[in-house]
């Protein structure tokens, strides 16, 4: 075990095992979200109310589902960078953030577009999931110009880890209150995530594919990213010289 | 990348078991250039460690890794026989360092930069407090704010923390810039006065210094 | 000379630094009237910048008092530990023999006893000029009063991460904010029951418990925040 | 050696001035995205603290716009010229053989292009966001671009006099906030016209004139304050 | 209080015309205390005037005053025949101050931050300014942020402002603190050749100098 977690650690041997598994997870990613976008596209019967756009509904709930996993992956991986120094996880943690940013982004516009379509209206501060949702795009924008602006890669790396773990508990306590607090000022249009207006099981089938979609997609553009990290980061090591030579 | 110590007899007292601060096989790198590796020395009582080597060699960077401050290092530092790590607090207690920023607060007077400074290491009292400004030479200004000082000046206030410190290490980078003739002999004295009481000094500077149980590393001779 | 002195405990320590504290704000006067003015100022802006009149003022007056709390506190904040960290006291205060957790903790209460308390002693005369029903003038105090000191003790850790950087002031407030969010809504939550005559008590528990948990939590993370700062 | 080089003219100087901060900025990234982030999270704090509604959001829209930009100006000066005064680059920029105006001016137009230009493209998005009516947002946007240039410009006289004090974070705001009242007032003032259906030409040409009476004056000012602080 | 001025011989070149420097009756107190008073002097070209004195006696305010960044003092300053009040511009264009701050943006590269500072002087371009930093020994740190580089490093990119000054007159506030003893030499070497080819310096150390044309003042001898 404890061997296993310490050679984990070890960038080359994560840039070796990520090698071969890199290419069946790309593959997986193109068919899951292919087979998800055509049957979408395809299958998905038309809103009654609004038509087809209701199909953006997929990416928005998968992207939504997945944004949601950042702040707890990077408090994980910020741990294991305050305690172990484990250089891999810095590297993961960094582009998660990036990255969910992105995704919260995503979900954001997406949602926004949905709700200009169901609501008659891009914004609503009377959901909490929104508001929410934009207090944790915020959160992650922080840590990602916290990691921008400290010079020091070493520094960074540990502050970002502790501004992750402080955050993850924030966006939980900031969900929370901003419920509450929603369900004191009645909402005065009748606005709520909970209409239930395009969910058939055709629907359900599709989301859930986006959402394993979704998921593989994470997983492939963060081992990406750390891949491209790490040889950046070892570019002296021995064995990306090798590499690189072996390129040539 | 080696190193070269030059060491002058050792002192006489003989040693409470062990040395002081030991340093085995340390490296370190900043943005892939290695400063040192496999460095080792050892830092006895009643010695005086100067560091040397040209501007940018990594005195700075040593001087910090010893006292902790930084830990991008790979390497062991034993202190009284036990690792730093696991002997932080009591190590801590028995340290003074002294960095290029000196810790002077500018909006305060020497006595209560003092006060505070010292204070933190032991229990102080004002009589001691002005009697070690009046040795660093300043006299009549113990009661000036900071800011009005020169660059000299506030430099002293800083060191008149070494005549209060009860530290049996002191960690010192280049305590020596901006005080002028006197001040500068008259901080040797200290310095050997220290390690003659059985206290222990590492110092960088440019300075050639002359004074009994001596030991030079020079770093980045390449 | 090694051996004559004694090493002063950690209360000691931990009173040494608070007075410190004290002492460079009490001579800077700035720090202290400043966090202050700049609520009153601030607060001025909104009737100027959105209406004149009684009742709409009412109507938006707890919030605006809180947003200026947040942002005076957040302002306040850079003084916190860059002056050391500039002049090298930091290094100090780390290297010093006693549990870091006291000697930050020391630092926050002076913060806020300099920056927070005036402010919440100042509330109930803006609350007026805002027009907030008096019933509530209580109420907001009481929130403030424990709401300030979370301030704070959050942003403490936001000072503690950015001290090195060259310019602070926005990143802070980036950090820092998101973070206040909670603190806001209970806050203001609690203003508006009270002044439509509902009881405020269990948003005063939550701004409580909210309390407790920063006040346990920040100075050990603010700590490691400095240690990581200075490396 | 003391013969063959050429002076440079004040225009490359002032180029170079120009081209310097801006790489500085861009450099830290931050400098550029916090104004614009510190905006938005400040305009999304007051649906929080005040109410989600959208009419009442609508009548507080133009004031609460234009109070965040007053801020995030505001806190953004903060690294105007401290960065220069702290490693000495000041005393270099004082003591070039060019006027002390257009080097000065070099600097808060890199300042503005930076920090203030952003929030201008950005007022739209927000705009929306609480609900301000969609025909003044033309208005909105003609009057922050005349408006932020006369804020960067005022604070630039505040941040020169205060640039060699310890804490500057909330002086800076005592002395800014006070002379960016009228700007302020002409602001909201023509968005609220317009927001009503009125012509709002007469208070762009009150901006305008604060604008020109600040462009003319405000280095000027901010030099010799700069010259006060360096001595 | 009162200043000594032990001269070397003159340089040999004949002036044109007046010296480069005057100062009269200059007298400066601060906070109720007189630093200097009733000092006069003359600079000429091809000449080194090194102002010494213990730490506070006012080096570091002469210097400034000299340049016109203080203004509270007594006396005159005459610039080439002129008071420098009247000769602003033209006097403050044939001037280098180098301070206690060095005036080296921690972000910026060596080389941005000389495209800059010594820009503002003359025109420049980058194979003058590469060569200038690889004269100060910064060859491999030209692209690197300064914030990386070392206390001596950064004191090294401002002093390659000296090799790149078109200016006569050079202000050189403690320029070789941090540096090392190569560094030093070199430095001394290059104020030496900037008296040599005409020019003039005026720098303040607590080191010894020895160089030709060299004279002192010390202040604050009471
Ligand atoms: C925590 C983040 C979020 C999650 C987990 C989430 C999840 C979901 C789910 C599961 C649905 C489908 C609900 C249903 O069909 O009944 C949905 C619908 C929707 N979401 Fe989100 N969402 C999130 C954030 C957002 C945001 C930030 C926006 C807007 C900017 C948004 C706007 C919408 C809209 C407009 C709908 C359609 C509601 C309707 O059917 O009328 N959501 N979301
Ligand atoms: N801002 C100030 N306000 C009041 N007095 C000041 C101020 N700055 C300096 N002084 C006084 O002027 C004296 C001379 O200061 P100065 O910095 O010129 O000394 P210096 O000769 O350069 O010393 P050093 O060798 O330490 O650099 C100091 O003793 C100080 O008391
Ligand atoms: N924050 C940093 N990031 C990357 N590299 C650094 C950093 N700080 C220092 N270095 C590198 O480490 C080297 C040694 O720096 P250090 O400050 O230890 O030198 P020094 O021996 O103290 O020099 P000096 O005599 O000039 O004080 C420098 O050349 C610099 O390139
Ligand atoms: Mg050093
Ligand atoms: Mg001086």
């Amino acid at each position: 075990m404890w061997l296993w977690f310490a050679k984990l650690g070890s960038p080359k041997w994560f840039y070796e095992l990520s090698s071969k598994w890199l290419p069946w997870l790309v593959v997986a990613t193109v068919l899951v979200i292919g087979t998800a976008t055509v049957w979408a596209l395809l299958f998905l019967p038309p809103d009654y109310q609004q038509g087809y756009t209701s199909r953006i509904l997929v990416v928005h709930v998968a992207v939504a589902g997945t944004s949601l996993a950042f702040f707890p992956l990077m408090a994980v991986a910020g741990t294991i960078t305050l305690v172990w120094k484990m250089k891999l996880a810095d590297m993961v943690a960094k582009n998660a953030a990036a990255l969910g940013a992105w995704f919260s982004f995503i979900t954001l516009a997406t949602g926004s577009i949905w709700g200009s379509v169901s609501w008659g209206t891009w914004w609503e501060w009377s959901d909490s999931r929104l508001v929410s949702m934009l207090f944790q795009f915020f959160l992650l924008l922080g840590v990602v110009s916290l990691r921008s602006a400290l010079e020091d890669s070493d520094k960074a790396a540990k502050a970002c880890a502790l501004l992750s773990i402080v955050g993850c508990i924030n966006v939980v306590i900031i969900k929370y209150s901003v419920e509450w607090w929603n369900t004191l000022h009645q909402p005065a249009s009748p606005v709520s995530l909970q209409t239930g207006s395009a969910n058939g099981p055709e629907f359900w089938i599709a989301t859930a594919l986006m959402i394993l979609g979704v998921y593989l997609f994470l997983s492939v553009s963060l081992i990406l990213s750390t891949r491209n990290e790490i040889l950046q980061r070892e570019r002296r090591a021995l064995w990306v010289q090798e590499l690189v030579a072996a390129e040539r | 990348m080696n190193q070269i110590t030059e060491s002058s007899p050792a002192p006489d007292a003989p040693l409470p078991g062990g040395p002081l601060l030991e340093v085995r096989d340390l490296s370190c790198e900043r943005d892939e250039r290695v400063l040192f590796a496999g460095l080792s020395f050892v830092v006895d009582c009643g010695t005086v460690l100067q560091i040397a080597g040209s501007n940018g060699s990594g005195k700075t960077t040593l001087l910090r890794i010893l006292c902790g401050l930084n830990d991008g290092y790979d390497g062991e530092i034993i202190w009284r026989g036990e690792s730093t790590d696991d002997t932080a607090e009591s190590f801590v207690g028995d340290l003074l360092y002294f960095g290029h920023r000196v810790g002077v607060n500018k909006i305060l007077t020497p006595l209560e930069n003092l006060r505070w400074s010292a204070g933190m290491q032991r229990t102080v009292n004002d009589q001691l407090l002005l009697d070690a400004l009046a040795a660093v030479g300043l006299r009549g200004f113990e009661e000036s704010p900071c800011y009005t000082l020169s660059a000299g000046q506030q430099q002293r206030v800083s060191l008149a923390r070494l005549r209060l410190s009860p530290a049996t290490l002191w960690v010192l980078d280049e305590p020596f810039t901006t005080l002028d003739v006197d001040a500068v002999a008259q901080l040797e004295q200290t310095l050997a006065d220290h390690a003659r009481q059985g206290g222990a000094v590492i110092v960088t500077t440019h300075h050639k210094l002359t004074m009994p149980s001596l030991s030079r590393l020079t770093l980045g001779m390449s | 000379m090694l051996s004559a002195s004694v090493k002063p405990s950690t209360r000691s320590a931990f009173m040494l630094t608070l007075k410190r504290d004290l002492l460079i704000a009490f001579k800077r006067k700035n720090d202290i009237v400043n966090p202050f003015m700049f609520f009153v100022i601030v607060i001025s802006l909104f009737p100027l910048a959105i209406s004149p009149e009684g009742e709409k003022l009412a109507e938006i007056a707890a919030g605006v008092i809180w947003i200026a709390v947040l942002l005076s506190a957040m302002l306040s904040m850079d003084s916190l530990y860059r002056g050391d960290f500039e002049d090298g006291s930091l290094e100090i205060l780390l290297l010093s023999p006693h549990p870091l957790f006291f000697l930050v903790l020391a630092k926050n209460i002076a913060h806020w006893l300099v920056s927070g308390f005036p402010v919440v002693i100042a509330s109930p005369l803006l609350a007026y000029m805002l027009k907030l029903p008096s019933e509530s003038y209580g109420t907001l105090m009481l929130t403030l009063l424990i709401g300030t000191p979370t301030l704070s003790l959050i942003g403490s850790i936001a000072v503690a991460l950015t001290v090195g950087l060259g310019s602070r002031g926005l990143i802070l407030a980036v950090i820092t904010l998101p973070f206040s969010v909670p603190v806001l809504i209970f806050g203001t939550l609690a203003v508006q029951a009270s002044a439509s005559g509902l009881p405020a008590g269990g948003y005063l528990t939550l701004l409580l418990a909210l309390l407790a948990g920063s006040l346990s939590l920040a100075p050990l993370t603010s700590a490691a925040a400095l240690r990581i700062s200075v490396s």
